[in-house]
């Protein structure tokens, strides 16, 4: 089982991400820089990472939407290459359209950053199959721009076709019907705000993370 | 370039040097100075620059202990945690020009101290701040809390260090000028740290980061502005962080360390260009030849002058090894920062400037910095405000009402609206902080079963009512948190901030601070190894409460003993321990 | 030859800033605003020469990066 | 009646927004694009009727909330 990490030059959650994914793993991913043209053949699972891409000027996640390994990962994750983005990384996500909807400025317009509860909307993903049903954990956000948005019909059908992954217990940002993750269509593509890779470590805070982690290594 | 000006008693006025001053500069070159040579000598024996009103001070305090690897004199304080891990921090001041843009004015100043810290070859591993507001009801005070929480939160989390505490007082005498001190932690191995003399000579001389601009150039540029015609476009601006070039230029540098290309390196700060310049050539005894027209620029035109003072972000100055040019230049440019080389060091221990076929300036570097006006200011003792007995204090009437009276007063309720806007958990090793209201932040060294504990504190109002005893205080509370989460407390940093040093009550409250702390740094064998000094925060001549704001670091050597808030269960037994 | 791009959030996306600054406004004792919206302007200098080819190009960036479409409406102003 | 205000980095401030902008359009080929600005523009909604007392009304809020004249300027426009 081979995971990678994309390192953009702002990445700062990489080495967190990393170090979640090789707690379970039990082996190093590999770290792909941003001016890599390709995902290497052998990647069973690429995570993007949090933090600012591209120092997140004009948009979080425009810039790195853009970059050429980006263009990559669209297509294998096209081709159905589990992919999962976490705070940047789903905004890069939703830039890139793989998956739907926008991430606006929090309704306080202020940076958040505390542990968040999660209601596991739906437990039968590839992302959340070793929890349970409606269980509820607890992730940690850290976000400027979280606040889920899109259009009523999109809403709709997300919610029909069970690809609201997480809900917010405490909506911290504003987010459209409490969103805080959501799969694609096909189910490879995950993003949420909420930081899973900084839920693995008692000392740090908790492990509620380590469910997820686990559920995609087991879905491989 | 068009012709300088002659210096006259107006320019070298505006220029806050004093007539002395400019005789003993008249006394050293042996003619006249240029323009350029007179604002160079006009930054570096600047108050921020020379400490001349503080130094003699500041040479009393305990600054060496056994773990001690590099005390005050370097870009931040250098302490051993065994393992050959070395802890690297360091707390310093912006406070005017966070009073002026609250937002940019925090920023830059996160900005600036996690250079300090890297510069030395750590990578910044922890963040905590001290804010001193005035009134919650006076008109600017709620722009300006809202301003400098956001800069710090924005320029801290988009680099990607946790802001794990800090403190957050309220009170009047800060209505005029506010204080923003940051404090940075930094993690590096003792046998790779790096300074700032630049050995050798005919070695390269690299400019990293970002390009150079009109940032930031003080009132000085009034002088300059009168050989220009389009003074209104060069008005001196504010300096504006950008937190990504931060994060790339931490992320090159710690790549370049890696290697042995780097003989010296030091960020480019206040007076930028200038005092980074000297500052290494003076350490490392050499001299420096610069070529300006080298200097990656933001603007057109800039003149030397102009570049020389430019406080510009995010750039660094470093002495390369020779036939190590190429490694650098690939490192910095796969980070895709500026990078040029710009000058050699040389044996002529002069500061040589060249600038479109002329030498614009030519000066022994050494007087710079020997020659600093260094003055003994005069001081009175503040007399200590009469003690206040229990006695003399009437019992309240109404313990509820008195009970939510202390818990409404600013500087007691939560400050969570406040940390809740810092990232405390990237780089996921932060332990405790802000969150849990413990007394120190604990955050682990990466990999390990250890961590370091930190703590910045000051009560003002001690410290006004009787400097020593509140300076001293300061440090003990430090080590008193420290020593509350279980760590053994090892060195501490500090950011003196003070009014207006010629008037004698004043340094009075500045001596009688130092001395305090002083006293108890060698009581607890807690020496102080890094530091900076802010003076004249006052407006219309009242000065702010004296804040020496102290930075604490302490070490838990193992993570399977130590103790924070959490944890208290209903029935357990409450114990209160000394006087 | 210089391009103004304006960019806008549609209408019916929340605008807390928007919110934000009317409610300051209010606040200061501006009772006479209604309602505030914020938008962006990105001034972009071009070396282009025809008129029409830069304004099919500045579309072009705006649908590549510039405006996010799911949020975003914009409105190109070209100049010499 | 409607003000925009346009608010903008004055000359020399950094813009690393723009920076970052003017590069992505390289990156992506588009290599007419010498240099970018970002600035903001702020729509108010004002129940005033008189345009120069509502001009003069926008300035105050400029100064006092919406600007910050250290580093950036403005301009104002009214419309019906
Ligand atoms: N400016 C700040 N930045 C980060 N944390 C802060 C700040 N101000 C206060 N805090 C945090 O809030 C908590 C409570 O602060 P304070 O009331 O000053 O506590 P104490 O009196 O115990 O020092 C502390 O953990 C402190 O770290």
């Amino acid at each position: 089982m081979q995971t990678a990490v994309i390192v953009f030059p702002a990445s700062n959650c990489d080495r967190d991400a990393a170090t979640a994914l090789e707690k379970v793993t039990g082996k190093a991913p590999k770290m792909i820089w941003h001016r890599d043209s390709e995902i290497p053949a052998d990647v069973d699972f690429v995570c993007i990472p949090g933090g600012f891409s591209y120092g997140d000027y004009l948009r979080s996640g425009a810039m790195a939407s853009c970059s050429p390994i980006v263009a990559d990962l669209v297509e294998k994750a096209n081709k159905g290459l589990p992919v999962a983005g976490f705070c940047n990384g789903f905004q890069i996500l939703t830039e890139t359209g793989l998956l739907p909807g926008a991430l606006m400025r929090n309704k306080n317009l202020k940076f958040v950053c505390r542990p968040e509860r999660l209601v596991v909307n739906n437990a039968n993903t590839r992302f959340t199959s070793q929890y349970e049903a409606k269980s509820i954990v607890t992730y940690p956000v850290a976000h400027h721009d979280g606040s889920y948005f899109a259009d009523d019909a999109t809403l709709n059908k997300l919610e029909k076709e069970g690809r609201v992954v997480f809900r917010y217990a405490d909506n911290p940002n504003g987010s459209m019907r409490d969103i805080a993750g959501i799969v694609n269509e096909a189910g490879n593509v995950f993003g949420m705000m909420p930081h899973p890779e900084r839920a693995v470590d008692e000392l740090h805070g908790g492990t509620d993370g380590l469910g997820l982690f686990k559920s995609i290594i087991e879905s491989i | 370039m068009a012709k300088l000006p002659d210096i006259t008693p107006e320019i070298v006025a505006e220029h806050g040097l004093s007539e002395d001053e400019y005789k003993i500069i008249l006394k050293r070159l042996g003619r006249e100075p240029n323009l350029n040579e007179l604002g160079i000598f006009s930054v570096m024996w600047s108050e921020h620059c020379s400490y001349k009103s503080s130094r003699r001070h500041l040479g009393k305090f305990l600054t060496t202990g056994d773990r001690v690897i590099q005390g005050p004199g370097e870009n931040a304080g250098v302490i051993d945690i065994d393992d050959g891990d070395a802890i690297i921090f360091k707390m310093e001041s912006h406070n005017h020009p966070s009073y002026i843009e609250p937002y940019q004015g925090a920023a830059t100043g996160v900005g600036g101290i996690m250079r300090d810290v890297f510069t030395m070859g750590a990578r910044p591993i922890a963040l905590m701040n001290a804010l001193r507001f005035g009134e919650p009801t006076h008109p600017k005070t709620k722009t300006l809390v809202n301003g400098v929480v956001a800069g710090i939160g924005g320029y801290g989390n988009c680099v990607g260090v946790p802001t794990v505490g800090g403190e957050t007082n309220f009170h009047k005498g800060y209505n005029g000028n506010i204080l923003v001190n940051a404090m940075c932690v930094g993690l590096a191995r003792t046998d790779n740290v790096f300074y700032s003399a630049a050995k050798g000579v005919g070695n390269p001389i690299f400019y990293v980061g970002s390009k150079t601009g009109r940032d930031g150039i003080h009132g000085a540029t009034m002088a300059s502005a009168e050989f220009d015609d389009e003074s209104d476009e060069k008005r001196p601006t504010v300096q504006v962080g950008d937190p990504f070039k931060e994060k790339l230029l931490i992320e090159a540098c710690l790549e370049l360390m890696a290697t042995d290309a780097i003989i010296a390196i030091q960020d480019m700060g206040a007076a930028g260009l200038t005092s980074s310049s000297i500052e290494m050539a003076d350490k490392g005894g050499v001299g420096i030849d610069l070529d300006l027209d080298k200097v990656p620029q933001r603007e057109e035109g800039m003149t030397p002058y102009e570049m020389m003072l430019s406080e510009s972000q995010e750039r660094m100055l470093m002495v390369i090894q020779p036939g190590k040019e190429q490694l650098a230049f690939d490192v910095f440019e796969k980070w895709e920062l500026d990078v040029a080389k710009i000058g050699v060091t040389t044996d002529t221990g002069n500061l040589v400037l060249n600038h479109k076929g002329k030498v614009v300036c030519d000066i022994p570097i050494s007087p710079l910095a020997d020659d600093a006006p260094n003055y003994d200011r005069p001081h009175v003792k503040t007399e200590p405000r009469p003690v206040l007995t229990a006695e003399e204090i009437h019992e309240t009437q109404d313990y509820n009402d008195a009970l939510v009276k202390i818990i409404q007063s600013p500087d007691i309720a939560s400050k969570r609206w406040i940390w809740e806007q810092y990232d405390r958990h990237v780089m996921t090793d932060t332990i405790d902080s802000s969150q849990s209201g413990g007394d120190a932040a604990i955050v682990r060294i990466h990999g390990t079963n250890k961590a370091v504990a930190i703590t910045t504190d000051c009560t003002p109002r001690y410290v006004q009512a009787d400097p020593y005893e509140g300076g001293k205080q300061c440090v003990a509370e430090t080590w008193r948190n420290l020593s509350c989460v279980g760590a053994d407390p090892i060195a501490i940093t500090d950011c003196l901030n003070f009014g207006n040093p010629e008037r004698p009550e004043i340094m009075g409250q500045f001596v009688g601070a130092i001395d305090g702390m002083n006293e108890a740094c060698r009581a607890f064998a807690y020496p102080v190894v890094s530091g900076n000094v802010s003076l004249y925060n006052e407006t219309n001549g009242e000065a702010i409460p004296p804040t020496p704001a102290v930075g604490g670091v302490g070490l838990i050597p193992n993570l399977d003993f130590f103790k924070t808030l959490k944890g208290a269960k209903d029935g357990d037994t409450l114990i209160l321990i000394g006087e | 030859m210089k391009a103004l791009v304006y960019i806008g959030l549609k209408p019916g996306v929340l605008d807390p800033q928007g919110r934000a600054i009317a409610r300051s406004l209010n606040d200061l004792g501006f009772d006479e605003v209604n309602n505030a919206f914020q938008g962006k302007v990105i001034e972009l200098d071009l070396s282009s020469e025809d008129k029409t080819e830069a304004k099919a190009q500045v579309e072009k960036m705006c649908e590549k990066l510039l405006a996010n479409t799911v949020i975003e409406s914009y409105r190109i102003e070209l100049r010499d």
